[in-house]
């Protein structure tokens, strides 16, 4: 399984870069894994969609629904695709630390 | 997968004259795009499979357990005794070639191990070796291979770019069907601990929280809740949408992303509001949160274990019967598996629906009834009202799923729905619809991001099928009855034919319901404005 | 569910078919029976050997006819120098008069319906003061 | 190579008779043991592989469905594509034992520029298949002359049928034009799609060149110098068919030709991809009604499995539900 180090930071990943224990998850940790996603510099509206999936998936185990995170987020999903490219999914939940949804998504 | 991602006109460069060396001996590149990730240990052994490891396809060494071959040959011996399907698709092809160009994979790849004739030849011919006379006398000359560990990549790799459709079987003058022979390529690769994630894990999460997501009880909840309060924004409707009620008359199931995933989810506010405007007694269930069964795609085993909380849920909350909503392979389990792997229900009674008095005698025995079948029936009674104008919007085609065309049937019952609510539907052409219906190229349980060369390539003859209506009738939706569809096919349509986007047939009944109470709508599900409200602007612009 | 009743039938049906030969002919009795051609008023020999003419005398009918029909061409020169008159009735009926005992024995065996009787009369064998 | 194999072996069956039933006179073996041999063979091994395909059950209900099903009463369901009852099952595979439906549907892909994909029909397969079939079904019948006796009206029917044209003398028959046309066909098929190329067989090329073969001394005896003796050669299948082989006199070696390359082909059959004449009938995505959610299907082999019950489920979640205020079977 790969590993992925970013100066100091050292964790392990999945084949897609998500992280493995994502209890282990820390502000630099976020930091490090927006560099994969094509994002240096995590400006506050970045932060307010990490956190906001960050609180979700520590209460209900899994990120929340799209239309969930973009209505309380108070982003449109073009404006998250702008700020992660990759998308919600596939960015903002990996720079967040949590899993891939699995399934018919 | 960003990286190195291919133009359209790239991707279509393809050849369909297959190398001069013969099929017997080459080995597979495991390029990325083209495969899929391992199983992840922790998910594999949730679910008890066989040797769970941390393992990639791209490693040297798979870790394959000592006597792997004779796992295989015991796992081989076992499926031809137990399933006639097996015995004689391994035994009676004639190699006629019809079914040759009727895979997506291989027109989207012209790779011709994608021919459904050699995907079955890559285990008929180690069959053959092995369980029949002139395979054991003359072995290669006889068409027979030895298993090596090369082969079993193979079958990995190609048994994962399989879907399942049977398509190919519709065009087989044996009715060969190779979703038969990819189920027990699976089961044995299965047997020696191969599995992929895409898999793996939807099936410890179902097994575990009800769905493939693992969305939990309470964030299960949660996310119908938040649906029953958008849909108020929307329409000034409160509905209910009760969670675990006991007592219910009907247990509705789903499949889950219809309450996670975009577009799925406005299929969700459709299912909302016609039961609510219908006054139906219904409960969802946190339990049976999941109508998909990824194990169709596993093992007849795992298929079994996941299905089985569909009828324990409808025992324990007393309903009298079950109502499933948009899912293609969902409904191939539900149709032609539950029955036998977890009936007879007879905890329940033969489906009617409490509108229109209707017995459902079709599905007398497994109690359970496809939501267009219910729907097409309210709207021939004239329960409920509609204007199809609230769609002018949209310009609808109609993709059949796979599973519901060729393992159902459930082909005019959508179409109806649809013409009740569209007033612009055009077909696709004819050989690409119905019982002809081309794969997504995503099903079987293979609809991730790693493969996604593999999916653009496999989705090749849909999406252009839909090039097709959106240049001739100006299509801009596609509309479907299956949550892996809503899935891949977005990102399919936007890389072949940008321009059309992907909804269910629900959603646009809830487009066109006109409801008891309801605010005039300014906008459809989705936020769209309707083409009246349109319309409208421009002549108030105008003055 | 192995629809045993179904396939045991299928297999009946396919040997009962398939063996149809068989009990056909134990059932006919005339298993044994050979066709055994008469000639009854005989000359000394045919224009060509038994053995060719066995296989091939349509053959040399309808050479015969051709060349008579067409080509006005009536006689045959045997392979033995000897000639004949090209005709049917006069020489080959000369010694094989008897249409039912000589031609159809094996035309009926074989079921062979050749077409010399559509434009040629079917000899009166009667008269030939036979039977 | 599979090509040049395949027709080695037919061209090595043809010496083998030549040498062994011509030069070495060995009539009795030939005209005698082998067609004995090879009919057991035949008849023994077809059943013993449909009773091998039998004892292995249909656990599932697994029909592929080629139209609408039955639901509602206003909407036609397709009794043939989607058969709902037994007797429309066997409609179904009426027509495609008989007719060769499902090959009937057949298309061919085209990518055009842009890319654009365009579906054509291509029935060339679905005839030269269904001409094989039936002519070689018919010529069969037609032999019957050769087996039984008296000879059976219907026997005699089909050869003054088959023989319409008059053409030639003897007359030439149709299916003996046709059966040479399809076997060319389906070989020059196979020889000349790379796609096809690729993935046939020796099997797959074998069974052509020996069929051929079969077509071609028939058509020596028949409409050649070659001419059997048919007295002869009738006398010695009612012999063997009475058990009272004899070897008459008047068989050539063309004759043992034709009837050694039979015997191998009979031989051949049960161990063989021609077993999907049996097949054909035994395949589960074709001869099951559609009806599985109105009649339950059961598996012989079915047993129990791991589940996970909604106590254990409620175990794991209890707090998570009970501060969600969802109901709960045990506070």
């Amino acid at each position: 399984m790969p590993t992925f180090t970013h100066g100091e930071i050292s964790i392990d990943v999945d084949e897609d870069g998500f992280m493995q224990e994502p209890e282990l998850w820390n502000e630099e940790i976020a930091k490090a894994l927006a560099t994969t996603e094509g994002v240096d510099n995590l400006t506050d509206e970045h932060w307010k969609l990490v956190n906001y999936l960050r609180e979700y998936y520590l209460k209900f185990g899994i990120a929340p629904m799209i239309r969930k995170l973009c209505k309380e987020t108070g982003f449109p999903l073009k404006k998250v695709y702008e700020l992660f490219p990759s998308g919600p999914a596939k960015g903002a939940c990996k720079v967040a630390g949590l899993a891939k949804p699995t399934g018919c998504v | 997968m960003a990286e190195d991602k291919k133009t359209p006109e790239e991707l279509a460069q393809i050849s369909y004259r297959p190398p001069g060396k013969t099929w017997m001996d080459s080995t597979v590149e495991f390029r990325k795009g083209t495969y899929n990730y391992g199983a992840v240990p922790a998910s594999a052994a949730y679910m008890n499979l066989p040797f769970p490891r941390k393992w990639q396809p791209t490693n040297e060494d798979w870790n394959l357990p000592e006597d792997w071959q004779k796992i295989i040959f015991e796992g081989m011996r076992e499926r031809l005794n137990r399933y006639r399907s097996f015995r004689v698709f391994m035994d009676i092809c004639v190699r006629c070639g019809a079914c040759a160009d009727k895979c997506h994979y291989f027109i989207g790849s012209g790779d011709p191990k994608n021919m459904p004739v050699l995907r079955a030849e890559l285990l008929r011919s180690v069959y053959r070796n092995d369980f029949t006379a002139f395979g054991k006398l003359l072995g290669r000359f006889a068409g027979g291979r030895k298993l090596t560990i090369d082969i079993l990549k193979e079958w990995f790799f190609y048994f994962y770019q399989c879907t399942e459709c049977r398509r190919c079987s519709v065009f087989c003058p044996y009715g060969i069907d190779t979703a038969e022979i990819t189920m027990m390529a699976r089961e044995l690769l299965n047997l020696v601990g191969i599995n992929i994630d895409w898999i793996a894990t939807p099936l410890a999460n179902c097994f575990r929280t009800g769905n493939h997501l693992g969305v939990q009880p309470h964030g299960f909840k949660d996310s119908i809740e938040f649906a029953v309060e958008e849909f108020e924004e929307l329409t000034g409707i409160k509905v209910e949408a009760p969670i675990n009620r006991k007592g219910a008359e009907v247990l509705f199931v789903a499949p889950s992303a219809d309450y996670f995933a975009s577009p799925h989810y406005y299929t969700l506010l459709g299912y909302l509001a016609l039961f609510h405007e219908i006054g139906l007694d219904y409960t969802w269930s946190s339990f049976a949160s999941e109508g998909g069964n990824f194990g169709l795609f596993h093992s007849a085993e795992v298929m079994k274990r996941l299905n089985a909380k569909i009828y324990m849920e409808s025992r324990r909350l007393g309903v009298k019967w079950i109502l499933g909503g948009e899912c293609g392979h969902m409904w191939r389990v539900l149709h032609q598996y539950m029955d036998t792997i977890n009936g007879p229900a007879n905890h329940l009674e033969v489906p009617v629906s409490p509108i229109t008095g209707t017995r459902f005698e079709n599905a007398k025995s497994t109690k359970m009834v496809h939501i267009a079948e219910f729907t097409s029936d309210l709207m021939r009674h004239n329960k409920i009202k509609l204007d199809p104008s609230r769609n002018d919007h949209w310009n609808v085609t109609f993709h059949d799923s796979c599973n519901p065309a060729r393992a159902m049937g459930l082909i005019e019952e959508p179409r109806y729905v649809i013409r009740n609510v569209c007033n612009h539907f055009h077909e696709m052409p004819e050989n690409t619809i119905k019982e002809q219906t081309f794969c997504c190229g995503s099903g079987s349980g293979i609809g991730t991001d790693e493969n996604l060369e593999m999916r653009l390539r496999g989705g090749l003859p849909r999406a252009n099928a839909c090039k097709y209506v959106h240049d001739k009738y100006g299509v801009n939706l596609l509309l479907c009855i299956c949550a892996i569809d809503k899935a891949t096919l977005p990102p399919l349509l936007e890389y072949w034919v940008p321009g059309i986007e992907v909804g269910g047939i629900h959603e646009m009944v809830g487009n066109a319901l006109i409801m008891k109470g309801e605010n005039e709508r300014a906008t459809d599900l989705r936020g769209t404005p309707t083409k009246k409200v349109e319309e409208g602007k421009e002549v108030t612009e105008d003055v | 569910m192995y629809d045993a009743g179904k396939v045991i039938t299928g297999i009946i049906v396919f040997l009962i078919l398939i063996t149809f030969p068989f009990w056909f002919n134990a059932a006919s009795g005339r298993a044994t029976y050979k066709p055994d051609p008469e000639i009854i008023t005989p000359d000394d020999q045919c224009v060509e050997t038994a053995e060719y003419m066995k296989r091939n005398h349509m053959d040399m009918l309808n050479q015969w006819r051709d060349q008579v029909v067409r080509e006005g061409q009536r006689t045959f020169v045997a392979p033995d120098g000897k000639t004949y008159e090209l005709s049917l009735s006069n020489t080959c009926m000369n010694c094989h008069s008897n249409k039912s005992e000589f031609c159809d024995a094996c035309h009926n065996y074989m079921a062979v319906s050749p077409f010399c009787w559509d434009c040629h009369i079917e000899p009166q064998e009667t008269t030939y003061g036979y039977k | 190579m599979t090509v040049i194999i395949s027709l080695l072996a037919a061209v090595t069956l043809i010496l083998i008779a030549i040498i062994g039933a011509g030069t070495l006179g060995l009539q009795y073996l030939f005209g005698i043991v082998i067609p004995y041999a090879t009919l057991a063979a035949f008849l023994f091994g077809i059943v013993y592989r449909v009773v091998k395909w039998a004892r292995s059950p249909v656990p599932f209900h697994i029909p592929t469905t080629c139209g609408q099903q039955k639901s509602h009463p206003w909407i036609k369901y397709s009794k043939l594509e989607s058969p709902f009852t037994a007797l429309e099952v066997t409609g179904r595979m009426a027509l495609e034992i008989l007719f060769f439906r499902s090959l009937f549907r057949n298309t061919k892909v085209d990518l055009k520029k842009g890319p654009k994909l365009v579906y054509g029909s291509e029935k060339y397969l679905w005839l030269a298949g269904l001409a094989f079939h039936w002519s070689f079904l018919i010529i069969l019948v037609r032999h019957l002359r050769f087996f039984v006796e008296p000879v059976p009206f219907f026997v005699a029917a089909l050869q003054t049928l088959d023989g319409f044209f008059q053409i030639w003398l003897p007359i030439i028959y149709i299916t003996d034009v046709v059966i040479l046309v399809a076997l060319l066909f389906l070989l020059f098929r196979r020889l000349y799609d790379p796609k096809l190329r690729y993935f046939s067989l020796a099997a797959d090329y074998f069974p052509l060149f020996l069929l051929l073969s079969i077509a071609v001394t028939g058509y020596l005896m028949r409409y050649t110098g070659a001419k059997a003796d048919l007295i002869a050669v009738k006398e010695l299948a009612m012999g063997l068919l009475s058990f009272r082989p004899t070897i008459p006199v008047g068989l050539d070696t063309i004759f043992f030709i034709h009837l050694f390359l039979v015997s191998v082909l009979i031989a051949y059959f049960p161990f063989s991809k021609l077993m999907h004449m049996a097949g054909v009938f035994m395949s589960p995505t074709r001869n099951l009604a559609n009806n599985s959610r109105a009649k339950r299907h059961v598996n012989p082999w079915d047993y129990d499995v791991k589940v996970h019950t909604y106590e254990e489920y409620e175990d794991e979640f209890r707090e998570v539900m009970k501060a969600a205020k969802m109901p709960l079977e045990k506070e």
